[in-house]
């Protein structure tokens, strides 16, 4: 089974860039393929992407507190790209304000997402969800 | 219009004005004869630059939180918490990413969101959409003076909103505004955006108005090396003060070495002294900000204290004019208003606890002040001399060359070619001096010490030290060694 | 029998060892045969003494909470708490004030009334009542070494029941558990009390067995002058050694002013090590402990969290071998385990943090290195010299003389002569020099230091000085200023 | 109207000195004839103090915790002794841990006192509440 193909970045008008490089060097270095689009990406760049590189998961970033808005929609835009059931994470800041993780999860999963992750996640733990879900 | 570092005539600024206030409906507002007679009738005691000079006669350390919501209502009575429970001498209202990006109908869906689902939905307070009597509702609610800190590569009617408005200090600059907030915005463009913004707070100053402006010292908050952000924040400063600026705050992110923090605020008030007379603009007031640890926070509270109150120590210690302070949510998501007062209670009482203690200027401290002048130096004659003389049209080249270069930085107008990590002793130094217009000696300096730390730790030099460093506070630990 | 500076007999001390194991039934117990065996069974990880020599060799700072409660279960949960999530490196056992004046049937009573009531109603652990097991139960079921921490004047059952018990440190010693903890006890009772404290510690040590014992350095904790609290500890240290104890850690509480703190732990630790080895006592082991802030705090918590912080920053740049960690319910009360806790996870990211720096020793630093020196010099010498050479006999006459004399102690043998206050940086100086036995040029230095101050403050030395001080750090100020 | 006496101490086996020190200054310096007991001070040495100065208010403190047990009875030894409706503080850190203060204060008036005050209260108040009582 060949390299399995990420498509990572930071959505919307988020500039936050260090978790973003950190992210792209840890999952390179975990032996995937990955496509940075780098920070303020648009849910169409992140189909594009997809699409092109014939991605198994997208990985979102959301650090500055607009997550909710920035990303309502992007499963059912996929669906439409023939991305359908593709592999969605999202992570990070996720909305505005210190919330109950469980809260943040359930509306982020209602949004299309297969899995949420709370603030300061560290790497090993997205690399090993990762590992499960694409059985790389 | 071409860039260049010459003070922009009455005309460029008034005929380029029009366009600016033509971008949101709120634009019409401003006239800017009223704004003036509005900012001359705010006493002195609610004037920033005021309070600072105070303040820097008195060489104490004041105290600033950031904060800002959607709605004007809850905006004001998150002032006011931070001015009554948090003790803040100086208020901030943050500005929301949208607004940052001159994205003002999300906004207005923001604002709408924000209403409809009785929370914020929006990271600050999206000051254009909420227009001049806006602003001016929320200036006029509390005691303390208040500024504007954003973000924004092209503030100019943010500029105009927010000034009309009653805030008497405004951040930012073409620089720092520009490359750790975006990501496609060449540098001219805000070089001459921000131009604008200098012109009018020139303009205010031609008309017996003090109007703070404060270069945004951090940048991306995380490793940077002292000299690559005072150079920046020297670079800005000059730009300003051309166009008319004559208070400046001048400011540095901590980087959790006391002695390298102490240099830096010393050695950019020194500095920025220095340059500000070479070009003639001897008559600007200059005082300085230490930004408390701006990289990622522990998500511990107890933990997050520690690190605000020992940005404190080193405010505290280093005798900057001001201190920007974290909230012991930091790490989680846009404070509460009672954690953010908790932040500024612990670094008031570390500040006033301190105020009558300073670092002593010892050759360890003098010497870490002369390397990063040195360094800085470097840098700034560089950049002149790619730009003929010209420090903002060098400051395009520079960033070109990488001359001038930000770590981690998202803009793709930023090299990106330095790696910096800690030493030994925690200070920031560089792993990879990229294309920095360093002296070998220099250079030979900053390897040696990475070099110190690698042999202490067994291993060979590597980007992984800077990735352990990143990740270190969180392992509560300011170099990330190998074992942990 | 008399008290003098040499080391007791074994049939002195098994002669009355008898009657003290007779002061409350628990004491049978004790068998001291088995008690050794007990110890030797304790691993090294869970000694005290052997977690100091490696913090010692690594030159890290551990943590260390206060907490005691009064039943056992609840203790051991306490304990566990605070080891899991606050980091706590070393634990200690605190034990009620009852206890520590051998008020044993008002303890039992106090256990009973705490069942009854379902809350504490001791301010700590009564460790005699739970005697042996009890306390082997306590010492078990962590993973860290435990201390005693008590303040106890006769502590001699005490000791005996707690190093049976599996404790493997004793804080205490004659003067600092006696002048701060008790108002009628003469000064010659405790040390001869303490004498059999540490005799019974040097009877482990002979059999092999590393007993730590720590002088209570920061006696009052009000404005106590490094010279006094220094002395004291070196007295202490010098009458344990002859007794045969041979681990030793000094403390001190911080004051505040960093050179002065970080001075006088550099200087503890190389004055004790200088009289340790005058006399005779060369193979004894002397590390460091340096206390958060001992003198009334803050009530709001996170202005607490500020004055722990401070007290970390100070412990991680003396480097002491450990630090006294207090909490941010402080003001308020004995603490929650939670808010415990949140005062360690504060402690140990400050000190983890700065694990990579130190002050440097320049010569500001030096000179007041200097200065603690020459005046603990000038106290002991004059000690020695009232005891025609014996420490211990010189001791109690020196109390009588008011050579040693401890601020604001609630103790009717001690002179209370001398009257410390702030100088112009914070660091405490005396106001009045009682009769401490000074040369005219540390009087000088000290009257020009206070009037240094009050010059500044525009008012006349007084002593409102002193008592504006004690409240200044109520005000978030460490200076009392006189417009405060 | 002279002077009016107050009897001042730290009650039972607490030992904390510093507040007691500054209170009889403060005090003093206000006008009062203060009796001092100083730190460790029982109930009946209290009580005979009051008789000896004809004391106006007995000023109980208590900072080491144990104050509950260590004030029980003390309002009935006093009635005992003929010190009946002696004006009585109390205060500092009354009870053992970070409580409530409206219970704190409920349960020493059932002791018995005529006003209880929670740690760190200032000089002035005490003594404006002193003046006020006694008409000082
Ligand atoms: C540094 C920083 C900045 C720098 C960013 C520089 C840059 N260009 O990169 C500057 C100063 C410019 C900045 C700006 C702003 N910031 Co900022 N910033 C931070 C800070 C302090 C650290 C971020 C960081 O670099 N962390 C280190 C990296 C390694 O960690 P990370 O980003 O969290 O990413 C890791 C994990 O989260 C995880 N992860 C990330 N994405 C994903 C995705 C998946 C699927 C998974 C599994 C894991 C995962 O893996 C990453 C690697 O370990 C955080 C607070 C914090 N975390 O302490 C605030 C924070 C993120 N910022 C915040 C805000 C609001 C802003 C601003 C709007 C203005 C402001 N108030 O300061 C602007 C936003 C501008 C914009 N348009 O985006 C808020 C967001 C609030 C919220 N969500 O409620 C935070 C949380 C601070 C706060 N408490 O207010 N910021
Ligand atoms: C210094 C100190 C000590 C010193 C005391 C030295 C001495 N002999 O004086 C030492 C280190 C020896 C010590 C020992 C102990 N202490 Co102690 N100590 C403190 C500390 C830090 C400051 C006290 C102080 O001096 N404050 C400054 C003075 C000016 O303020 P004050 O005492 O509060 O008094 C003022 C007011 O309260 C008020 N006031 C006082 N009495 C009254 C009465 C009335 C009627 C009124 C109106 C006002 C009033 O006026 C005073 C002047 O402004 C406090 C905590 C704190 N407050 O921060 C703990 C504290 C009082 N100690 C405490 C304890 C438990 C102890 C010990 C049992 C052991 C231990 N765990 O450390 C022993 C007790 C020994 C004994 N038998 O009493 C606890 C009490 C817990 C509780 N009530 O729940 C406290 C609160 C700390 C804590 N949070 O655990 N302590």
């Amino acid at each position: 089974m060949g390299k399995k193909t990420l498509v990572l970045g930071v959505i919307g008008a988020d500039v936050h860039a260090v978790g973003n490089q950190i992210l792209n060097y840890a999952f390179t270095q975990a032996g995937f393929n990955v496509v940075n689009l780098g920070v303020m990406v648009s849910q169409e760049e992140y189909i594009e992407a997809a699409i092109e590189s014939a991605a198994d998961a997208i990985i979102v970033s959301s650090l500055y507190g607009h997550g909710e808005l920035d990303c309502q929609g992007l499963r059912d835009k996929c669906d439409e790209a023939g991305l359908k059931g593709i592999l969605m994470y999202v992570g990070g800041n996720l909305v505005v304000g210190k919330k109950p993780f469980e809260e943040v999860e359930k509306r982020f999963k209602e949004m299309g997402f297969d899995r949420v992750f709370g603030p300061g996640t560290p790497p090993e733990v997205t690399i090993a969800a990762l590992k499960e879900d694409l059985g790389a | 219009m071409r860039l260049s570092n010459k003070k922009w005539s009455e005309e460029e600024f008034f005929s380029q004005r029009r366009q600016v206030l033509a971008g949101w409906p709120t634009g019409k507002e401003v006239d800017l004869d009223e704004a003036v007679a509005y900012q001359k009738s705010i006493p002195a005691a609610r004037r920033f630059q005021e309070k600072l000079n105070e303040a820097d006669k008195k060489g104490v350390t004041l105290i600033q939180p950031r904060a800002g919501v959607p709605l004007i209502e809850d905006h004001i009575r998150l002032l006011r918490h931070l001015e009554t429970e948090g003790g803040a001498d100086l208020l901030p209202t943050t500005i929301d990413a949208y607004t940052r990006l001159n994205r003002y109908e999300d906004a207005q869906h923001g604002i709408e969101e924000s209403i409809a689902e009785g929370k914020a939905m929006l990271n600050g307070f999206p000051a254009v959409n909420h227009g001049v009597a806006g602003c001016r509702r929320v200036t006029g609610a509390v005691q303390a003076p208040v500024q504007v800190r954003h973000g924004t590569p092209d503030a100019r009617l943010l500029a105009e909103i927010t000034l009309a408005g009653g805030f008497t200090s405004f951040e930012g600059g073409g620089i720092s505004y520009n490359i750790p907030y975006a990501k496609n915005v060449p540098i001219e463009d805000t070089l001459l955006t921000w131009q604008y913004v200098d012109r009018l707070a020139g303009y205010y100053e031609e008309q017996g108005i003090s109007i703070n402006r404060e270069p945004f010292g951090p940048l991306t908050g995380t490793l940077v090396p002292p000299c690559v952000s005072n150079a920046v924040a020297i670079i800005e400063a000059l730009v300003a003060a051309e166009q008319g600026v004559r208070n400046l705050t001048v400011g540095y992110g901590q980087c959790g070495n006391l002695v390298q923090d102490v240099a830096a605020i010393h050695a950019l008030r020194e500095q920025t002294r220095e340059y500000m007379d070479r070009f003639g603009y001897q008559d600007c007031s200059i005082t300085t900000v230490l930004h408390q640890w701006m990289g990622g926070f522990p998500q511990d509270e107890a933990k997050a204290f520690a690190v605000i109150c020992w940005g404190s120590a080193a405010a505290a210690l280093a005798k900057a004019t001001k201190v920007i302070v974290k909230t012991p949510h930091e790490a989680m998501g846009v404070p509460t208003m009672e954690a953010n007062a908790a932040g500024l209670r612990a670094t008031g009482q570390l500040i006033h606890m301190l105020a009558d203690q300073k670092m002593v200027e010892d050759s360890v401290l003098r010497d870490e002040v002369e390397q990063i002048k040195r360094e800085v130096r470097c840098i700034i004659e560089k950049t002149l001399e790619l730009g003929d003389g010209d420090i903002a049209v060098g400051t395009v080249r520079a960033f070109q060359a990488g001359v001038i270069d930000i770590p981690f930085a998202p803009s793709r107008m930023n090299a990106g070619r330095i790696m910096p990590a800690r030493d030994h002793f925690g200070a920031v130094r560089l792993l990879d001096c990229g294309s920095l217009p360093f002296t070998k000696e220099i250079k030979d300096f900053h390897r040696q010490k990475i070099e110190e730390r690698a042999r202490h730790e067994g291993r060979e030099v590597s980007f992984q030290m800077s990735i352990d460093d990143i990740y270190a506070i969180s392992k509560s630990r300011l170099v990330g060694r190998p074992r942990d």
